[in-house]
């Protein structure tokens, strides 16, 4: 067929139009749609996403104009009959819009894995590539190697551990990082699969009972951000979340240096002190609301003037005992109105923490 | 005739089955100190014996492409998934 | 049955027509209008269980539900609008159709293919009464050792799963068998219409996917029951096992549900476009490489495990590289469209609300399938949105083209026009404004199946909630439709669109041996257009209900 | 592109077109997905086989030797089978279905046997060499008792007279598929649980 010239320009014009607008889309979008960007990893995400969903604009922008642009000019007239014109294909057509999908993907491929290289630690060496950050849960025991700053993420239900290795292992149930630093994470669980997630940093990943994963970050920006559990992980996984401060190296050694004492006195002080630290470590408050620490979780029965209640609640049960098993078995008494949702720490205190919590407890 | 050539071709086939697996079988006793060898020749091993059944025993052979096709095209992809898993 | 119904003849006819569908029936098009009919009703099931989701995330903080309850309710919503609505139903329609357009007069193995619906019943039953014994709670994807720890639900969940693979693997053998042993004489496989293709593609996907599911299913099984340590760390297992075999099958089972749909619109938009499909065999190929591709996949669903990039890295490849081939389908329908006469009508605008649709699940898809990108939009509202447009933007509205444009030749009526526009109005608007804010939620904070959520996402979620409830709605407006046209609707025509492909051929509702003792009239069924060459045919517009 | 071509409706459900029986092409269609079952397990087996490869030592490979002989010589026998019906020598046939029944039963036993020996040597379910062991040898067992049953029907049909000739051939040919099938998942197993090391 012959083309004239009118008929090139006004195809010039649509592609012109449908590139210009997809790039427009791609920066819109970008603004609009992400939350803040707080680490160098969030950045290299953020320039992909912008590239990508330029490129999703332009194939928006091509189908659904000519999906309009056929139901307005093609449908059937009022009493119009006959039929259309019987095309029954245009190979060369049907090529190229074969190959130009396929180039674009391999285009984002390649980009793909540029990023991947910077962000992901799976990515450093080729023993990795093929064996994965995943390591047995026992690597946790090994001393950090390394200048970074290494913290041990622990998630349990419904709550998240965060224990600073270099800091003879000291634990909070909110994380601290210093901005501008590098720092490696590692993840494990003691139950079930969570997943560690941070909108503003762009970093998920999955903590799995039995094996440790890593992940790497280096915060640009001061401030605090949620820490979301992404993967269902029970009855509590919608209030499975804690706060990440990103603030100032003065800042970050003072609080880690306050930590570091208080968890100190708490060991050798008496064990009511010993009791809230534990409180506070095994993130208890996710799901109890306890005003002593200043935690307001709700799927559990609040614990405020609990050492009160807690004699009466079973007859024949003393206090001390009622709040052991409630610890050990925690389904053995469930309070009207709440879930057989507490997982057991059995296992996971010995008896001289059990005391201590039990006494804290009491002391409410 | 034809008949008793069909006969001797399932003998023949069942000897080398007997055969590739006393290989086996004695490979997998041998003192390797690297596993990897062996592990190859065990692999060949099994699949000339699987193929053999399946050519012969079960008439791949002669009968039409699609039965090939239909068992082979899982094959493949349960193999590809096996070694996934090794990873 | 177009007797006159005064006549007791009449009358026991027709009654004897209804029981029949309650019967141990092996006549193809009974159990394809069984296993719709019982689709149905989960659908409607399934609906309930949305509107509770919705009505707890309506508003921040613990409302309708508890989270034992909320749990329950998203896993059992899950599983039933996967594996009891859309799967069954799109396998019933097939059931009904595709040994009509080989010329066949019923499916290669009729008893087996009786065996499959009931097994899906008893598998549909099982799944939904395990709710009652404590609710599987792990989501419908059972991530253990979540899964393994579960209530007593999750073990009726799971060999109500392993009977439905059975069940679908049953069926899917059917399918292939007859597809490619009972054509008609002279239907040669490039003169298949591409509804046949597309299910031939699915099928392959079933009996290749489901065995490997049901494998891990019976692992998980036994987990809980022998004290087996397939999935659990503390006895040296491993959990991402589990995700590997889930989502072999689970990742294709997304195309068995779109498949489907697609074929239907291959077959809708020629028709009323009166143009015949551009680019037959590049589509017929794209559903075979969609489903070879489907099946190298599944690992994209792992890419926050910590998997080695060894197995992730490819599996992005090839998830991208799946853009190619739905691209070629989506391309070829708008250039069928592009200097058709369009016909308006219902099936129609399914077919395009299923393009406008397809193209964010497609746009989506493509991020989600960049390993860095997916990484922050894993398991969040983004994926739900994502999966939605898939799914019910996609496969629904697929499966809705199909029902209504062969509502007439399985139900010897034509539906009410008017209604079907208004549905489809109704579904399309209320339906992206459900799923479209969600993109936003996820990206922002929001990850799926939370009971609760943070004060910021309360306008959204409520915005969703109530365009939710609309969308819940516009069912039963169909159903309506559905069910009154059937009873009292006007006689259909053998052909009402003037399509080309032969079960339209057939009087409506078709007969019980559909062409015994017929002339079958093989040719290429897409032979519209004027001038239509070879054959002298010229075909006239579709002459609707209310067209 | 639009040859017309008229025909009349067959009655029966043997295929219009081509040669191919539907029976035999749903039969291979179950093993296609029977093959995709095995693979399951088999790649668990491996999965956990690479993760701690000791504890496979305590397999008796000379008992599973002898097994694989068993289930290879039945394969042998039911395909003479097979070749004997097609040539109507009814007696031949039943010779070596009995015999293949007997095989069978024999690489049965000899797998109770193995089972009750790691039993006793303390292998578990509760390991996961013990799980993905007993699972997959255990679903591969009962592949063997099912065509046991199945070889049962057959020769209680031949001793009616139910199977007299090439005309019932399709009946041994379908289930020989299944049979030789179970025989090529051994041939797998025996190579990857018994012998890669």
């Amino acid at each position: 067929m012959k083309t004239n010239i009118r008929q090139v320009a006004c195809i010039a014009l649509v592609a012109l139009f449908i590139i210009l607008g997809g790039i427009l889309i791609g920066l819109k979008m970008y603004q609009w749609f992400l939350p803040e960007s707080v680490t160098v990893e969030s950045a290299m995400y953020d320039q992909l996403f912008r590239f990508t969903v330029s490129i999703a604009g332009m194939v928006f922008l091509l189908v659904e104009g000519t999906l309009l642009y056929v139901l307005i000019r093609f449908h059937r007239r009022p009493g119009e009959t006959g039929d259309g014109v019987a095309i029954h294909g245009n190979t060369s057509l049907e090529i190229v819009w074969t190959l130009i999908p396929a180039i674009i993907v391999t285009v984002l491929s390649f980009y793909s894995y540029d990023v991947l290289k910077s962000v992901d630690v799976a990515y450093d060496s080729a023993a990795s590539w093929f064996c994965g950050p995943l390591t047995p849960a026992k690597a946790l025991a090994e001393p950090v190697s390394g200048g970074n700053l290494v913290i041990d993420v622990i998630s349990r239900q419904f709550s998240w551990e965060f224990k600073y290795p270099q800091y003879n292992n000291v634990s909070s149930s909110e994380m601290h990082v210093p901005v501008d630093e590098f720092v490696l994470l590692r993840l494990t669980s003691e139950d079930v699969i969570h997943s560690f997630w941070v909108p503003q940093f762009r970093l998920k990943k999955d903590s799995l009972p039995g094996y440790v994963n890593e992940a790497r970050f280096e915060a640009k920006n001061e401030g605090t951000y949620p820490v979301i559990c992404a993967e269902l992980c029970g009855l509590g996984h919608s209030e499975m979340r804690t706060a990440l401060i990103v603030e100032s190296k003065e800042k970050f050694d003072a609080w880690i240096q306050s930590l570091v004492s208080q968890t100190e006195s708490a060991q050798t002080g008496d064990p009511v002190a010993q009791g809230r630290a534990l409180f506070a470590r095994l993130g208890c408050g996710a799901c109890h609301t306890l005003s002593d620490v200043g935690t307001e979780g709700q799927l559990g029965p609040s614990l405020d003037g609990f050492g009160a209640r807690a004699g009466g609640r079973i007859p024949g049960v003393s206090a001390e005992d009622y709040v052991k098993t409630s610890l050990r078995t925690p389904n053995a008494y469930i309070v009207a109105g709440f879930l057989d949702a507490m997982p057991s720490f059995a296992d996971r205190l010995d008896d001289a923490e059990l005391n201590a919590l039990v006494q804290y407890l009491l002391q409410q | 005739m034809e008949k008793l050539l069909r006969q001797q071709k399932y003998l023949l086939v069942f000897v080398a089955l007997v055969i590739i697996t006393a290989v086996e079988v004695t490979v997998s006793y041998l003192p390797f100190t690297d596993r990897t060898p062996q592990t190859i020749i065990l692999v060949i091993g099994s699949l000339c014996k699987a193929s053999l059944v399946m050519l012969y025993y079960m008439h791949l052979r002669d009968d039409s492409r699609w039965y090939a096709l239909l068992v082979g095209f899982p094959l493949v992809i349960g193999v590809l998934l096996s070694v996934t898993f090794v990873l | 049955m177009a007797v006159d119904a005064a006549t007791g003849v009449g009358i026991r006819a027709r009654r004897a027509s209804w029981l029949r569908y309650f019967s141990f029936s092996t006549d193809h098009k009974v159990i394809g209008v069984q296993y719709m009919a019982m689709s149905f009703v989960f659908l409607l099931l399934g609906i309930v269980l949305a509107m509770l989701i919705r009505a707890e995330l309506a508003a921040p903080g613990v409302g309708v539900v508890n989270a034992r309850l909320y749990n329950g309710i998203v896993t059992l919503h899950g599983t039933v609008m996967i594996f009891l609505w859309l799967i069954p139903a799109l396998v019933g329609l097939a059931n009904y159709i595709v040994p009509l357009m080989i010329g066949a007069e019923d499916m290669a193995f009729p008893r087996l293919n009786a065996l499959s619906f009931w097994l899906f019943l008893v598998a549909g039953l099982l799944i939904v009464l395990g709710f009652v014994f404590g609710p599987a709670e792990a989501g419908w994807t059972a991530y253990a050792p979540l899964s393994t720890l579960g209530p007593a639900g999750q073990s009726f969940w799971i060999i109500g799963l392993i009977v439905n693979g059975f069940s679908s693997i049953l069926g899917a053998i059917n399918f292939v068998t007859t597809v490619v042993t009972m054509r008609a004489p002279g239907l040669t496989f490039w003169k298949l219409p591409l509804f046949v293709w597309s299910i031939l593609a699915m099928t392959v996907l079933i009996f290749m996917g489901t065995p490997v599911l049901t494998a891990g299913l019976f692992m998980q099984l036994f987990d809980r029951s022998l004290g087996t340590v397939f999935f659990s760390p503390s006895g040296g297992g491993d959990p991402i096992l589990w995700q590997h075999l889930f989502w072999f099958y689970s990742h294709p089972a997304v195309y068995i549900m779109v498949l489907p749909g697609m074929g239907a619109l291959s077959e809708v938009i020629p028709v009323f476009a009166r143009k015949p499909i551009f680019g037959y065999k590049m589509i017929a190929w794209s559903s075979i490489a969609i489903s070879v591709l489907g099946l190298l996949v599944w690992a994209h669903h792992m890419f926050t495990t910590g998997v080695a990039p060894a197995i992730l890295f490819p599996m992005m490849i090839t998830s991208m590289i799946i853009a190619v081939p739905t691209g070629v389908k989506v391309f070829s329908w708008l250039a069928t469209m592009w200097g058709g006469k369009l016909t308006l009508q219902t099936p129609l605008w399914f077919c395009i609300g299923f393009i406008s649709n397809f193209l964010f699940a497609g746009m989506t898809g493509v991020m989600q399938a960049s390993i860095p990108l997916d990484v922050h939009f894993q398991d969040t509202y983004f994926l739900v949105a994502h999966l939605h447009y898939a799914l019910f933007g996609a496969g629904v509205f697929g499966a809705f083209a199909g029902i209504y444009y062969w509502f007439p030749k399985i139900t010897g009526r034509m539906y009410n026009e008017t209604f079907g526009r208004i549905h489809f109005v109704l579904v399309f608007i209320a339906f992206n404004i459900t799923y479209m804010p969600m993109f936003w939620l996820g990206v922002n904070g929001m990850p799926r199946r939370v009971a609760d959520y943070v004060p910021e996402f309360a306008t959204a979620n409520l915005i969703i909630s109530i365009s939710g409830f609309v969308l819940g709605f516009s069912f039963l407006i169909f159903l309506v439709n559905f069910f009154m046209s059937w009873a009292w609707g006007p006689k259909a025509p053998d052909n009402p669109w003037g399509a080309l492909s032969l079960e339209w051929t057939l009087p409506s509702p078709p007969p019980q041996h559909n062409f015994a003792g017929r002339k079958i009239v093989v040719r290429y069924p897409y032979d519209f257009g004027t001038p239509a060459p070879g054959s002298g045919h010229q075909s006239s517009p579709p002459d609707g209900a209310g067209g | 592109m639009s040859v017309t071509s008229v025909a009349s409706q067959q009655q029966t459900h043997q295929g219009h077109s081509g040669t191919l029986d539907h029976r035999k092409l749903g039969m291979w269609l179950f093993i296609g997905s029977e093959v995709m079952f095995f693979a399951g397990f088999i790649a668990a087996f491996v999965h956990f086989k690479v993760l701690n490869p000791a504890e496979s030592a305590l397999l008796d490979i000379p008992l599973t030797t002898v097994n694989s002989f068993l289930l290879l010589t039945s394969s042998f026998t039911v395909v003479s089978a097979l070749a004997a019906i097609r040539e109507r020598a009814v007696r031949r046939m039943w010779h070596f279905l009995i015999a293949t029944w007997f095989l069978g039963a024999a690489f049965l036993m000899g797998q109770a046997l193995e089972f009750s020996k790691l039993f006793y040597e303390g292998v578990t379910l509760h390991s996961v060499f013990g799980c993905t062991f007993f699972s997959v040898t255990g679903f591969h067992g009962f592949h063997v008792l099912i065509g046991l049953l199945w070889l049962l029907l057959i020769l209680v049909k031949t001793f009616r007279r139910k199977i007299a000739g090439p005309e019932q051939a399709m009946q041994v040919e379908i289930f020989g598929l299944y049979w030789h099938f179970v025989d090529v998942v051994w041939i797998f197993l025996f190579a990857v649980i018994y012998l890669i090391r």
